[in-house]
């Protein structure tokens, strides 16, 4: 830890989200731990705050950028910036739609996590029933993603019929408040499949409210801490663990490599990681945040 | 200052002094408003205080009810100095004031504001309407004046809030009553029975300093006058040693005159015809508040519109402004029909109006005086895109002369000046677009007797040497007989009688207005 | 005028037929219902009227300090955070206060975490009423800084996480807290009985405590209030403590119907609070509105961005409706003034030829004539 | 009281002593140049202010239009969603439009794009203006229903997604949007120029023309300049059609600096800019204000936020600073006034004893004095 190897610079979504939170947080240790000062922050998915934090990265001469980018297109001109002026850029959790700019891009493989999420919730739901979804922001490529990801499995369910679908933003408040309108107008819905946790944790609420949560099964994503409390207590009926502690981990040693060797040795910038399923059978294995041991 | 003689006078005897300032002054940074001033208020007695406009009264009386603090100098109240740090702790000792520019609640009720910040309380600390309501119109009761308690003070007439100040005042049960210009928007009748109410204050005991602009009007209650001049205490006499020309003279100098019509320069063509005008009220529908008035009035001749409260003054000339919509009529301005043109387009033709109300429609209060000076000629100091700011220096500088405002400068904030010169402003910034019609509503209201004269000279000069034609409402009697050549009287929206002047008395006059001519 | 134009002039119970006839937010609220009764045969029924209530307590709850503090001409930007704040503070004295020095960790009963936490909001809603009363910082200002340091707080507190485990438990004796956000009584959620209790209370400060008249006064003209011995210091910061402690109330329910405070809760409500006390007719200069009206403002945002919900219309959608429908409402109340208004004088139909400069004031921002026929 | 109280006097140069005494934004300005140079080496250098002042360009132009907004007496909360509808509209145009009866698609050139989008500007804007000058609708109301159609609008148009290729192709003569956000002229980024020729016609606008002078009037007293012959409504209307045009300018530099055109870019914006107008020490009421001031807001805003990502403060502290910065810059204002003031009248500080009521109003929503003593 003697050696100051310099600054990277860690630029995530919104902090307060514990999936971004965890993100931030790990990358900022792996890097301390390898010997370099890392600085947070967070763009809540503004892409001018973006660039405006990318300047100022390259203002403060880091060695490497990991970017949570704010807009699958509209982070590019900001990559491109950091790129042009010097700074190796290692994207995490979202893509942006260009390839060869950033030195490579760690995601977690979202159609594959859908697919998987959705399979787990058909068959719980025994493949039929009305249903509803809620979906993440427009803006972030991973609500389209997720929400194709399910379509395609449970299109494949003829008795699986989706009633009702909308935004909330990924977010618990607005998740509580769409849920509860569309149990007015499906109170007979049986499953909610949710594009990430915190909606999926505010739809659980509002099926509280209304007494449905034991009738209703509820799907998550992503993995959160809270969501794992909420299959230990039966609430919440698996979520999709999307290995973040992992990748940005790999993300940071990935810029060491560069950084120290001047070279990075990876077969392909795009480099995706498998999502897992988290069960009520599984759970005791989660063992830290967003970590789960095999 | 006052001779030894006349200190004597005042200590010995009955004339005890409830409140009295000692050694007062007052600056505003580097204005100084009062300086070393004396003052006494007696008991029982009305002390009036006269001075022209910026003269300091105001301030002074500001300080004995304990709006400002002093800079320097002593109360002394029942014989003990006294400090006020708020105007509640004056009105605990029974001090109470009427301020010059009215200060209600518009949003609130006749009785919430009268009862404000003292409100009656019932059984669980809640507000015992149905006694306040029952104090508020026992006083209107007092004041002769038919005010449902429960209006919108925002709908009463500018007269009927300063009834509504009054009463106010009224019911705090003061010691000292203090009365800054109570009159000022106020008809003859009203003002007749704010005079018997304040004998009957005086009756029991109560104080009052008493200030207003109408001087005659003031001497029928005075028993002690003080004169301010500059900030500083100039003379003070009782009743029986003084007369007007006694206050005229300690007030603005010797040998002063209101002025006479300018006669003896020919009247050109009519500048203005109304014809048919009326104005629909926009309170009470199918209603008019002026109904087919038609006038006309000639370049270089002055007419006066004398009215009670009410009787449709303002909206008559607002609506010939452009500001309210005419009903039905024509608005003939030098042969050509001004009817929907905007009020920029009618200030451009030579048709200007000055309003009444010089707080609410003539000033804005966050421009310098100079900025307001030249708002409405920008046109005349503008080349090309731009302004000139040494043209428009100059237009403000004559403007300034012409009207001779009392202020620091045009760079000075409009808040700065008294009352009168920002009146003076107002009359000022409309001629400096070199009408060729100007109308003035209540052009004198707050402005001092010399401020008067000037503003009367300049309309008598403009109409003998440019052929200016005037028009102004006034709601004192002496004004129209003074510079008017012609004078109507309008009533509920009408013309109810026409004079020539010279050719008239007071009392033809207020007969013709329907008030009730005072005994 | 009517009652819900200006300060409230308390006589007899509420005027219907004036209700009916000048009540804007009264008839947006009609139409809204009607409109989604039509649309949705699920939207007409008890149950979901109650469900949406009790969305509508929320920001019903802020809008009603938000009132008080517009009465007397501020504005609070911060209650959404304020809310936020609330309910972080809440669950974190859910989760026992430890005192490291002793040894021990005090789990204050629900009670105690509720009181506790209306007096922090009423703590910052003192910081923003000095901050406006003493200090003279413009009410945007002080309360637009408030907006980020009491979210800046809550997220410091927890880190950005959320506090999940807000039910207690039976051993430490502080169960109960979901009883403000599941509870019902006669069938109604608590969150709209609560809303009840404040609006009621409200209205009858307003309308019969001298302390109410002191609120429309220092919102009508300050000075003169102030010439009146009305302690108008006094009110304004009571107004804005007021306000934080709705907004803190507003937080306690929140986080009890959602059995989870985070940081994040409650941001942008202030534009929402702000609309729902201007579609109820109140001035933003202050001196004019009431509870009725604010609550029907609440209530046509609630009913409305729920209504959307429930037939599906796309999100975009409902923020494109959202905008319009709080211009409508507040459009529908100006045309039928200026209608009367421009007979009398069109060039200035804002303008009544008789109200006082605060008044020419009032008329020009908030575009609303001072005046109308009774 | 100083020049940027109000109206400027145009009298030679600026009055660099007096800025120095009274500009409260200037000295919390050269207060956050100090300590971030203090804080971290690479904050005080040439290519960081350059840059800085790039992010600063953005909030400059939208808070720009504010003034003039904010002058009148009105508010513009539509300006962030107009600036994101203006870079989707850019972006859309940049696409190429195709008239499918023709089948024909067109590609207009950079400078049409740009014209037709401050055009788009400018039309929301009169929306705004006429719903606030003829329809009487509170400016707050009308413009926050816009922040919420404007946003819907955006999004509907791109379906949520962002427009990328915005650089345009030789092939089809469209090349060149990059230019605003990329090209240096003299090394200084082109945003900032734009900011400085905005900044520059506006001070000149307000200082040396009838317009400027009508914008002061209207916002001090609608009724008096009206009656003085200032065409109140169009000066209103124009005011937010020129805000309008200031936030699609802001669009397009932006989009041309993130080469990218998201519907949701500018979302809270209206709030710095607010906040930059305000800390640059203009009355929300009106009438007083000016540009060089509203400026130094935008730098003290702008500054401040670079400054503590450089020194890496974590974003929860980001936000309880800014939110404490924009306090106390106003704060500091309103002590130096209070105290001035309290010598003169300690009884009412926050009335002068000539104000009227109209001023009174002012003081209490403004929080500054109407008047101070020379
Ligand atoms: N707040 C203030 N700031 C600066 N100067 C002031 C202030 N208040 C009053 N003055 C000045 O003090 C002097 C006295 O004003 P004051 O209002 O007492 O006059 P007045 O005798 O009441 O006049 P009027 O008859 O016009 O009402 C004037 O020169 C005025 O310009
Ligand atoms: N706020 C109001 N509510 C009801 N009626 C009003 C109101 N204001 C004016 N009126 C009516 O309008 C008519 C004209 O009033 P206005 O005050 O304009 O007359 P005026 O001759 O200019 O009187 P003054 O200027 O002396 O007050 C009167 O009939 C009056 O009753
Ligand atoms: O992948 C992330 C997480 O799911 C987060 O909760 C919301 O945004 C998505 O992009
Ligand atoms: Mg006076
Ligand atoms: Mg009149």
């Amino acid at each position: 830890q003697s050696q100051d190897k310099g600054l990277i610079s860690v630029i995530v979504n919104d902090t307060s989200n514990p999936y971004w939170f965890t993100e931030g947080k790990i990358a900022r240790e792996t890097a301390e731990e390898l010997g370099y000062r890392a600085n947070v922050s967070s763009h809540n998915g503004d892409t001018n705050t973006e660039s405006n934090q990318v300047d100022t990265a390259i203002t403060n001469q880091a060695r490497a950028i990991i970017l949570d980018p704010a807009n699958a297109d509209g982070s590019i001109g900001a990559v491109r910036k950091a790129v042009n002026a010097g700074v190796p850029v290692f994207i995490v959790n979202a893509e942006i739609n260009q390839q060869g700019l950033a030195k490579a891009q760690l995601v977690s493989n979202n159609a594959q996590g859908a697919a998987l999420g959705a399979q787990q919730w058909a068959q719980i739901m025994n493949g039929e029933g009305q249903y509803a979804e809620l979906k993440g922001s427009p803006s972030d490529n991973n609500a389209a993603t997720r929400s194709n990801g399910y379509e395609t499995v449970l299109s494949q369910y003829p008795d699986l019929e989706r009633v009702a679908v909308d935004v909330a933003n990924w977010d618990r408040t607005q998740g509580y408040n769409k849920m509860q309108s569309m149990l007015q107008a499906h109170p007979n819905i049986q499953g909610v499949i949710s594009g990430n946790d915190e909606m999926a944790l505010g739809a659980i609420a509002a099926l509280k409210q209304n007494n449905k949560l034991d009738d209703v099964v509820v799907g998550g994503f992503d993995g959160s801490p809270d969501a794992v409390d909420a299959i230990r207590a039966g609430e919440l009926a698996y979520t999709v663990l999307q290995p973040v502690a992992i990748f940005s981990e790999r993300a940071v040693r990935m810029a060491d490599e560069l950084i120290s060797t001047g070279n990075l040795d990876i077969e392909s910038e795009k480099q995706l990681f498998d999502a897992m399923l988290i069960t009520p059978d599984n759970v005791d294995q989660y063992v830290a945040p967003f970590v789960l041991e095999q | 200052m006052t001779s030894m003689s006349e200190e004597v006078k005042f200590q010995n005897g009955l004339e005890e002094v409830v409140l009295s300032a000692r050694n007062i002054g007052k600056s505003f940074g580097n204005v100084h408003a009062l300086r070393a001033v004396d003052f006494d208020i007696h008991r029982g007695q009305v002390t009036t205080l006269f001075g022209e406009n910026g003269a300091g009264k105001s301030t002074l009386m500001k300080i004995l009810s304990g709006v400002i603090t002093p800079s320097s100098g002593e109360i002394i109240f029942e014989g003990r100095p006294v400090r006020f740090s708020s105007t509640t702790e004056a009105q605990a000792l029974g001090i109470s004031i009427i301020h010059q520019e009215l200060s209600l609640a518009p949003n609130l009720s006749v009785r919430d504001n009268i009862f404000m910040g003292r409100e009656i309380r019932g059984p669980m600390g809640a507000i015992d309407y149905a006694e306040q309501a029952r104090q508020t119109q026992a006083l209107m009761v007092e004041l002769d004046e038919l005010i449902d308690p429960l209006t919108p003070v925002e709908n009463l007439r500018l007269g009927q809030q300063q009834i509504v100040e009054i009463a106010r005042a009224l019911s705090v049960d003061a010691r000292v009553l203090i009365m800054d210009e109570p009159t000022s928007a106020l008809s003859a009748s009203e003002v007749e029975v704010l005079f018997r109410v304040i004998e009957d204050l005086k009756s029991r005991g109560v104080s009052i300093v008493y200030i207003s602009h109408h001087l005659e009007e003031a001497l029928t209650i005075t028993d002690h006058a003080v004169v301010l001049r500059d900030g500083v205490m100039t003379a003070r006499a009782r009743r029986n040693e003084i007369d007007l020309e006694w206050i005229v003279r300690h007030m603005v100098g010797e040998g002063f005159d209101l002025g006479a019509p300018p006669w003896g320069h020919e009247m050109g063509d009519v500048a203005l015809s109304l014809q048919e005008v009326s104005v629909d009220d926009d309170k009470v529908p199918g209603r008019r508040v002026v109904d087919r008035l038609s006038l006309d009035v000639r370049a270089g001749e002055i007419v006066c519109i004398y009215g009670l409260m009410g009787a449709g003054r303002t909206e008559l000339l607002e609506c010939v402004a452009g500001r309210v919509a005419l009903a039905e009529g024509k608005v003939v301005l030098e042969g050509r029909e001004v009817a929907g043109l905007s009020i920029a387009e009618r200030i451009r033709q030579g048709l200007v109006l000055v309003p009444e109300d010089r707080q609410r429609d003539g000033l804005v209060q966050t421009m310098t005086v100079g900025r307001n000076l030249s708002l409405a000629s920008i046109g005349a100091f503008t080349r090309g895109l731009f302004t000139s700011s040494r043209r428009e220096g100059e237009v403000t500088a004559e403007a300034i002369r012409d009207v001779h405002i009392k202020t620091d400068g045009p760079d000075a904030t409009i808040g700065s000046l008294s009352g009168g010169n920002q009146q003076k402003v107002v009359i000022g910034k409309m001629m400096a677009t070199h009408p060729r019609v100007v109308m003035l509503d209540e052009p004198s209201r707050g402005i001092d007797i010399g401020a008067k004269a000037e503003v009367f000279r300049l309309l008598a000069e403009g109409a003998a040497e440019r052929g200016l034609a005037v028009i102004f409402s006034t709601s004192e009697v002496g004004e129209c007989l003074s510079i008017a050549h012609r004078i109507l009287v309008m009533s509920r929206g009408r013309v109810a009688a026409e004079f020539a002047a010279g050719e008239v008395t007071r009392e033809e006059i207020m007969a013709a207005s329907g008030e009730s001519v005072a005994a | 005028m009517s009652d819900s134009q200006t300060a409230p002039t308390p006589r007899g119970g509420p005027d219907i037929g004036r209700l009916l006839l000048e009540g804007r937010a009264f008839f947006a609220l009609i139409a809204i219902i009607i409109t989604f009764s039509l649309l949705s045969p699920v939207y007409f029924s008890t149950s979901n009227f109650l469900t949406m209530s009790s969305h509508v307590a929320i920001f019903g709850l802020l809008s009603i300090g938000m009132l008080l503090v517009i009465l007397t001409g501020g504005i609070d930007l911060s209650v959404g955070s304020t809310l936020g704040l609330a309910g972080v503070v809440a669950g974190f004295l859910m989760q026992g206060v430890s005192f490291e020095m002793f040894g021990i960790t005090l789990y204050p009963p629900v009670w105690v975490v509720a009181v506790l936490t209306c007096a922090l909001g009423a703590f910052v809603g003192l910081i923003n009423g000095v901050l406006v009363a003493w200090f003279k910082v413009p009410a945007f200002v002080a309360t637009l800084g408030m907006l980020y340091v009491a979210r800046g707080v809550a997220l410091l507190m927890t880190d950005g996480l959320t506090f999940n485990n807000l039910s207690g438990s039976e051993a430490l004796g502080n169960t109960g807290f979901d009883w403000l956000g599941f509870n019902r009584l006669f069938g109604v959620p608590m969150g709209v009985l609560i809303l009840a209790a404040v609006a009621i209370i409200s209205m009858l400060v307003l309308a019969r405590t001298p302390f109410g008249r002191w609120i429309y006064g220092t919102g009508g003209n300050a000075r003169a209030a102030e010439l009146s011995g009305v302690p108008v210091k006094r009110v304004q910061i009571s107004v804005y403590v007021l306000s934080g402690v709705c907004a803190a109330i507003a937080g306690l329910v929140l986080s009890s119907q959602l059995t989870s405070a985070g940081p994040t809760a409650g941001t942008t409500y202030e534009l929402t609070a702000i609309a729902a006390v201007v579609i109820g007719g109140a001035a933003l200069t202050g001196g004019r509105g009431t509870v009725r009206g604010t609550l029907l403002g609440a209530f046509v945002i609630g009913f409305l961005s729920d209504g959307l919900v429930i037939i599906g219309v796309s999100s975009y959608w409902q923020t494109v409706f959202t905008g319009a429908v709080i211009v409508l409402a507040v459009l529908l109340n100006s045309i039928q003034y200026s209608g009367r208004k421009r007979r009398a004088s069109p060039s200035t139909p804002s303008s009544s030829p008789h109200s006082n400069p605060a008044n020419a004031k009032t008329n020009q921002r908030a575009g609303k004539p001072a005046t109308s026929s009774p």
